[in-house]
């Protein structure tokens, strides 16, 4: 080889601790090295030229820089080494600013250090090779999983830029949790009417695909060519001829099922189409209650139905479709509340959640839009709202905040004003968390324009005293106890991860955090991008967040899907693992353990079992090339004799002196 | 600046691209001073870390060998720090039987933004290796040893008890 | 049924000796062995962990130690105050550097762990419900009770592991089997004022009035309680909330012992109820009149 | 009928459907015994089961891919063929195996030491319940078994096999010794001492891979890292520390696979205590991960897997 070595002075930042000069000097004398020198700046412009002349002059075909962090520079020297015909691998970086110049200021201990980390970097190039990468074709599909504002507003997105989408819900209509809302803060709008419009979209637009009722089941391939297997649970109404028409759900005799929509504040039929807005309005059965599906007997939807869509013995059914891109969009669920036992574990009916009140305050909910407490049916006058139940709390482990309960708080406890103006809401509250534009002074309307009572202090005890509820607490800046009597007590329960979203991580190779809220790529940089290729995050499936938060992030999936698939071809990192067909002996350990699902076991011509990497797929980690105890599958640019070497030209083992 | 005394003792550093190296040019930086006698190795994943690298430097002369990955579960490639771990915990005791001080061998995790840690964990490694001093050569180091080792070879019967009785 | 230590407590000896009596009287007819520590002394109580740890820890240690002397591993105990300082010291003395200190105090040295419960966590744990039912000879069928806890029975959780501490059960279900209707009352595990019996009268009174408040609120004919100092501050004090807060509360306090006694057909002196300030005989005539009006009817 | 004729009526009944069955038969001379390949009724009569019969058969499994047959196993030997079909290196309804509850088979580095002369070749050898008599240079020395015991077999835990398709033998209800003392004094010295120890013992070692080429975890066949270029991870140089970078190989390769049958160490040439490695290294994986290799089926190695919370692996918080 004929290699070229450029030690970077980064003005004074490495010159000033280290002496480039010698080190330039001294790498000339490393094996095959041919061309050495040092230059003020090697990344501006005038220094990568340099680079370049010096490959042309020198008939260099490897090249080593010592500058700062290849994390920083490397793609700019790749660039560079390309544009004067070497391939970009066929390049090394020695990082002498943050790992040498800025860490100490012993000038002959840096050169030395300086001059060991170009050894090391020539060293390894020596066994670099240029690497190509494939192209391929990506599928123009995306898959939206979660029907929810995030998912609603990345689909409409990718749809309206011209990408076929797949929208998969697990509930039997879209609109997730703000569909359960009544109006949201800070402009006490409609919920439904910002977000109805939507979701009406959503069913009409000609290139979105919508299942609900669905969930994944199994997802293969990689970025572009994503291969998914959905899951649509049995609805027993064949929806291709229901109209929605609700008669059904008037004429069923099975009253008792949950109402799940309306978060189990009374019940509803077995047959249900879950609230007028519905997107499909279609109805489905529940089979846990309905008599038919249960004991035979009944059949009263099939009989009323005047398109005979009823069909009881429908199975669920598998659908298979490609997809390019995923946008997960899985939205959260609430906490469980009764792990608290100071809140009554739930012996009493009139401690709800923020969201149960959502839906008595709902005109479309159980109640037509009038406060009733649950126990009576009576007007509540005194309504304790409790926050971070579930949130900030080590002890129930959540420690984290939930973000919007805060805000949503003080929107009940204004429309609690506007329902029953003879009312007093209390709050028991940590710290009023109101980050957002107008959301302080919202939050400050509750207070002096609603008359809503801040106590800032956690709740120790709720215990009936006569019809009312005792809400006993601290109030810590007043440095005493208090006690509130309350007619209806909301429980400003906490956020937490959807359930199944650990398993669906699985399927996806999505890492979940530990409390279940899947991690993005990077917490700044890249907020939707998930270490996987190909697959986004939207909204509160990534942790806690609020409308304006999921609807932004929906877009912003979108817009990373949009951009992925605007390239007629990908190219694949070539720097991924190989398999040496004649070293492997087909064990398929490696296999087993590629997170990524990216070998598979092939047959030669011997008809001997052996491994092939799917270089696509394979995202270079090299959890494969320590597995294989033949050392036949090496991760390219890192292989076994690349990093030896390394280590060689660092620790030299000692020879025989016979020998020498 | 080496630890302790002038002279540098030779300490291999395997670290991964994602977290521990951009931890240690965090620790650059900021300007947080460290020993100079580690020399690092990026690999992009410690799952990519064999274990054997680590016997291979320590049987070539290291005096120490550092290895360091992303903090479990927040591995780049979801499960590579996993598996690294289990390696990695068993050579560390596996080396005593060796007669090599496992505690020339250490791993460890920073995450890209610990570069206080980053600086704590060099400062204190590099300070452990300098108390255990230069390692033995497990190669003689003179043509008058190797010719010993021959002759105590040569000279001895049954390597261990087991054999005898 | 295997013996346990047991270990009284000093209320036991004064002010609560028919908790004592009755407890030894009910633990005999449920086959419970109790066997006194011999030479206890005090646990400490409330004063001496407020002025050191170590000295606490050793005083309930000597306790510990006796019944490790005795060759058992178990002590239970009526007194919740008991309770927790013996199982207090019983964890703290898990560290070595601290029981070596309490250990230095002590001329007997406490080796190992010794359990404490709760009488009351004995009988919900080792006398099956079945059996209890089957020994009830005078059902307290139609009495409406409230099972008051205390603030330290249950308290802190992770010490005493046994039942819920906001929500205890433990007596709720034990008068239900004796045939009790037990009220849902609210305030089981509030605190009664304690020791500022004598202090702060004006506490007491306060707090204690509301447990009664909140007992006849359900319509209670008696409350039950498991603890020395919460059934004094309820009972004995009972005519001094009435004047504090020109109330007229007439609920007796039973010790859950005494009921659960008086169900097994125990001789009413075993249990002393004469020992009672409030009047406890209406809840004794409700329970004949009920009585017979079953059989009538 | 004796557990020999007892083996052979199993054998003969299955030898029609099996490409061969692996066994033992009398080697160079009375005392050696040596692997034997039975593919019709005449080899079966060569048959034999004697505590001299020590090779693993499943060395040989792999080496059968593809094929059908039998394998006459010791407890130790059944726990490399369960770790084999954990792995997936064989399948079961490829192997059939006739298990024998083995009594324990001798050392014959112990007999070499309990004769009084150089054994060479062995006139006759006798074996009694509790006794060998060998006949040497027209002379006969009585050793007791218990005596040349292999030291794998004073600490066997498994001596019946843990699978097998035909059962031969009593099974075994006694508990052996624990340990080992010598590996216990070994592990126990200073770290200097074992250092020189390994300095000293692998000056010894001439490379010739019997331990590899015995070892019936040793699956990569002709690619062993060792001996290849590409990857390089040692050169051929004969040093004390590029011959202990192979055993390291070695010991690294079969973490959490072992199955502590011995033959590395029995086939070393020049009686390098390889077990003293093995042993240890298979302490660690039972007190890290609580798994000994080939004792139950469907088990993963377990640096082949992972689990989120390492219950026993202490993160090093500094």
């Amino acid at each position: 080889m004929r290699i070229g070595v450029f030690i970077c002075h980064c003005g004074s930042n490495i010159a000033g601790t280290v002496d480039c000069e010698s080190v330039a000097e001294l790498a000339s004398g490393f094996p095959e090295v041919v061309y050495s020198t040092d230059s003020m700046y090697t990344c501006s412009e005038p220094g990568q030229e340099g680079i370049i002349t010096a490959i042309h002059e020198q008939k260099l075909d490897g090249v080593v820089v010592a500058s700062c962090t290849p994390r920083m520079h490397e793609p700019t020297f790749r660039r560079a080494v390309e544009r004067a015909g070497l391939n970009r691998y066929m390049f090394e970086m020695a990082n002498i600013r943050e790992h040498v110049s800025w860490i100490g200021k012993d000038k002959e201990h840096n050169t030395n250090k300086a001059a060991d980390l170009v050894l090391m970097a020539v060293e390894k190039l020596r066994r670099n090779r240029p690497l190509v990468p494939k192209s391929f074709e990506t599928i123009k599909r995306v898959l939206v999983i979660g029907g929810g504002v995030a998912g609603i507003q990345a689909a409409l997105d990718c749809a309206d830029g011209g990408l076929d989408v797949v929208m998969v819900e697990r509930d039997q209509s879209i609109g997730g949790k703000m569909a359960k809302l009544d109006k949201t803060f800070p402009t006490i709008d409609c919920s439904s009417c910002v977000l109805g419009p939507k979701m009406v979209d959503i069913a009409q637009h000609e290139k979105i695909t919508l299942h609900t009722c669905a969930e994944i089941e199994a997802v293969s391939g990689y970025v572009g060519n994503f291969s998914v297997t959905i899951r649509r649970r049995a609805t027993y109404v064949d929806w291709t001829k229901c109209t929605g028409c609700g008669v059904c759900t008037e004429k069923c005799p099975s009253k008792r099922s949950p109402d799940v929509f309306n978060e189990f504040m009374g019940t509803t039929t077995a047959i249900n189409i879950p609230f007028p807005q519905a997107i499909p309005k279609k109805a489905a059965i529940n089979p846990a209650t309905c008599t038919m599906i249960q004991k035979g007997k009944c059949g009263v939807c099939a009989k009323v139905c005047p398109v005979g869509c009823i069909d009881y013995e429908q199975q669920d059914e598998l659908i298979n479709v490609d997809v390019g891109a995923i946008v997960v969009a899985t939205g959260y669920d609430l906490f469980d509340w009764h792990k608290y036992p100071q809140y009554g574990e739930g012996r009493y009916p009139d401690v709800i959640t923020s969201l149960q009140y959502e839906r008595l305050l709902s005109a479309s909910g159980p109640t037509g839009g009038h406060i009733k407490r649950p126990s009576d049916g009576k007007e509540p006058k005194n309504v304790v709202f409790i926050q971070c139940v579930g949130s900030r709390d080590r002890s129930v482990d959540r420690p984290y905040c939930s973000g919007f309960c805060c805000m949503y708080t003080a929107k009940q406890a204004i429309l609690t004003k506007d329902h029953i103006p003879d009312s007093q809401s209390y709050v028991f509250y940590m710290d009023i968390r109101a980050p957002g534009k107008g959301y302080d002074e919202f939050t400050r309307r509750a207070m002096e324009e609603y008359g809503a009572q801040y106590v800032r202090g956690r709740v120790a005890m709720i215990y009936p005293h006569g019809e009312q509820l005792m809400v006993r607490g601290a109030d810590t800046l007043a440095g005493t106890q208090v006690e509130v009597p309350a007619d209806l007590v909301v429980l400003a329960t906490g956020v937490e991860a959807a359930q199944g979203a650990v398993k669906l991580g699985e399927t996806l190779r999505v890492v979940p955090d530990q409390y279940g809220f899947f991690v993005e790529s990077h917490p700044k940089l890249k907020p939707v991008e998930t270490n996987t290729a190909g697959v986004y995050l939207a909204g509160a499936c990534q942790g806690p967040k609020d409308i304006p938060t999921s609807v932004g992030q929906g877009s912003a999936a979108a817009a990373k899907a949009l951009g992925l698939l605007s390239k007629e071809r990908l190219e694949s990192d070539p720097a991924v693992s190989k398999v040496n067909l004649s070293r492997c002996v087909g064990c398929q350990k490696c296999i087993g353990t590629c997170p990524f699902g990216a070998i598979k076991a092939i047959t030669d011509r011997q008809g001997k079992l052996k491994a092939e990497v799917i270089e696509t797929v394979c995202q270079g980690c090299g959890i494969c090339t320590v597995t294989c105890p033949q050392g036949a599958i090496q991760l390219e640019h890192f292989t076994d004799n690349q990093i030896l070497a390394e280590v060689n030209a660092l620790c030299p083992p000692k020879m025989n002196a016979s020998f020498e | 600046m080496p630890a302790q005394d002038e002279r540098e003792l030779r300490i291999v550093g395997f670290l991964c691209n994602w977290c521990s190296y951009g931890g240690a040019d965090t620790a650059g930086v900021a300007r947080f001073t460290q020993p100079t006698d580690l020399r690092i190795i990026r690999v992009p994943c410690s799952g990519r870390i064999d274990p054997l690298f680590v016997v291979r430097a320590l049987l070539n002369g290291a005096d120490g060998v550092l290895v360091s990955g992303c903090h479990p579960r927040d591995c780049h490639y979801a499960e590579g720090n996993f598996y690294a771990r289990r390696r990695l915990e068993m050579l560390k005791r596996f080396l005593p039987i060796t007669g090599i001080d496992e505690r020339r061998f250490e791993y460890t995790w920073v995450s890209a933004s610990e570069g206080q840690r980053w600086q704590h964990v060099v400062t204190e490694f590099t300070r452990r290796i300098h108390e255990l001093g230069p390692a033995q050569s497990f190669n003689p180091a003179t043509q008058e040893e190797w010719f010993n080792l021959a002759l105590n070879e040569a000279s001895k019967g049954e390597a261990c008890a087991c054999h005898g009785s | 049924m295997a013996k346990i230590a047991y270990y009284p407590g000093c209320s036991g000896q004064s002010t609560s000796l028919e908790y004592d009596l009755s407890t030894r009287a009910v633990c005999r007819a449920l086959g419970i062995e109790l066997v006194d520590i011999e030479d206890w002394s005090c646990c400490g109580s409330t004063p001496a962990h407020t002025v050191n740890h170590v000295l606490s820890a050793a005083l309930s240690a000597r306790n510990l130690a006796l019944v490790e002397q005795q060759g058992m591993d178990t002590v239970t105990t009526p007194c919740p105050s008991c309770l927790s300082n013996l199982r207090t010291a019983a964890h703290k003395m898990e560290d070595a550097s601290f029981r070596d200190q309490a250990n230095a105090l002590l001329d007997t040295p406490c080796t190992t762990k010794i359990e404490t419960l709760s009488v009351l966590q004995v009988i919900a744990e080792q006398v099956d419900a079945e059996t209890i039912r089957a020994k009830v000879v005078r059902p307290l069928t139609g009495l409406k009770v409230a099972c008051y806890y205390g603030c330290i029975m249950n308290r802190p959780p992770a010490l005493m592991q046994f039942d819920n501490h906001e929500n205890p059960m433990a007596m709720d279900k034990l008068m239900g089997l004796l045939g009790a209707e037990v009220v849902p009352y609210p305030l089981k595990v509030e605190c009664c004022g304690a020791s500022f019996g004598v202090p702060r009268v004006d506490i007491v009174t306060r707090l204690a009035g509301k447990l009664l408040d909140a007992g006849r609120d359900l319509d209670a004919d008696a409350f039950v309680t498991a603890c020395p100092l919460c059934q004094m501050n309820l009972d004995m004090r009972q005519g001094q909330i009435n004047t504090a807060l020109k109330e007229n509360f007439r609920i007796p306090i039973f010790y859950y012992t005494q009921l659960l006694g008086y169900a097994l057909g125990i001789d009413d002196k075993e249990l002393k109820f004469n020992k009672l300030c409030v009047n406890p005989r209406p809840v004794f005539k409700k329970l004949s009149e009920l009585k017979e009006a079953a059989q009538a009817g | 009928m004796s557990q020999l004729e007892e083996l052979k009526a199993a054998i003969r009944g299955h030898l029609d459907s099996l490409d061969c069955v692996i066994g033992w038969e009398q080697g160079y001379d009375p005392l050696h015994a040596t692997p034997l390949f039975i593919r019709n009724e005449s080899d079966l009569e060569r048959l034999s089961i004697s505590p001299l019969a020590v090779h693993n058969p499943a060395t040989y499994a792999t080496g059968f891919a593809g094929k059908k047959i039998g394998m006459v196993v010791r407890g130790c030997h059944s726990r490399s063929i369960i770790e084999l079909l954990n792995e997936k290196l064989i399948e079961r309804e490829n192997v059939v195996l006739f298990g024998l509850c083995c009594d324990g088979v001798v050392s014959q580095r112990k007999i070499r030491t309990a004769l009084p002369a150089d054994p060479g070749f062995v006139e006759a050898v006798e074996i009694g319940d509790d006794a060998l008599h060998i006949t040497l240079a027209g002379e006969k020395t009585t050793i007791k078994l218990q005596d040349v015991l292999a030291d794998k077999c004073r600490i066997c835990a498994y001596p019946d096999p843990l699978l097998a398709d035909v059962l031969i033998g009593n099974k075994h209800d006694s508990r052996p010794e624990e340990t080992l003392a010598c590996q216990e004094a070994f592990e126990a010295k200073p770290n200097a001492e074992k250092f020189t120890f390994w300095q000293d013992t692998m000056s010894r070692c001439i490379r010739c891979y019997a331990c590899r080429n015995v070892c019936p975890m040793c699956v990569c066949q002709d690619y062993c890292i060792a001996a290849s270029r590409d990857p390089l991870w040692m050169s051929q140089e004969n040093s004390p520390a590029e011959n202990f970078m192979f055993q390291m190989i070695h010991v690294s390769h079969l973490t959490g696979r072992c199955t502590e049958c011995g033959e590395c160490e029995r086939a070393c040439p020049v009686d390098i205590p390889l077990m003293l490695l093995r042993r240890y290294m298979n302490k660690q994986v039972q007190e890290v991960f609580g798994h000994q290799a080939g004792t139950s089926l469907d088990k993963t190695p377990p640096l082949l897997t992972f689990q989120v919370e390492e219950a026993r692996i202490k993160e090093r918080d500094w």
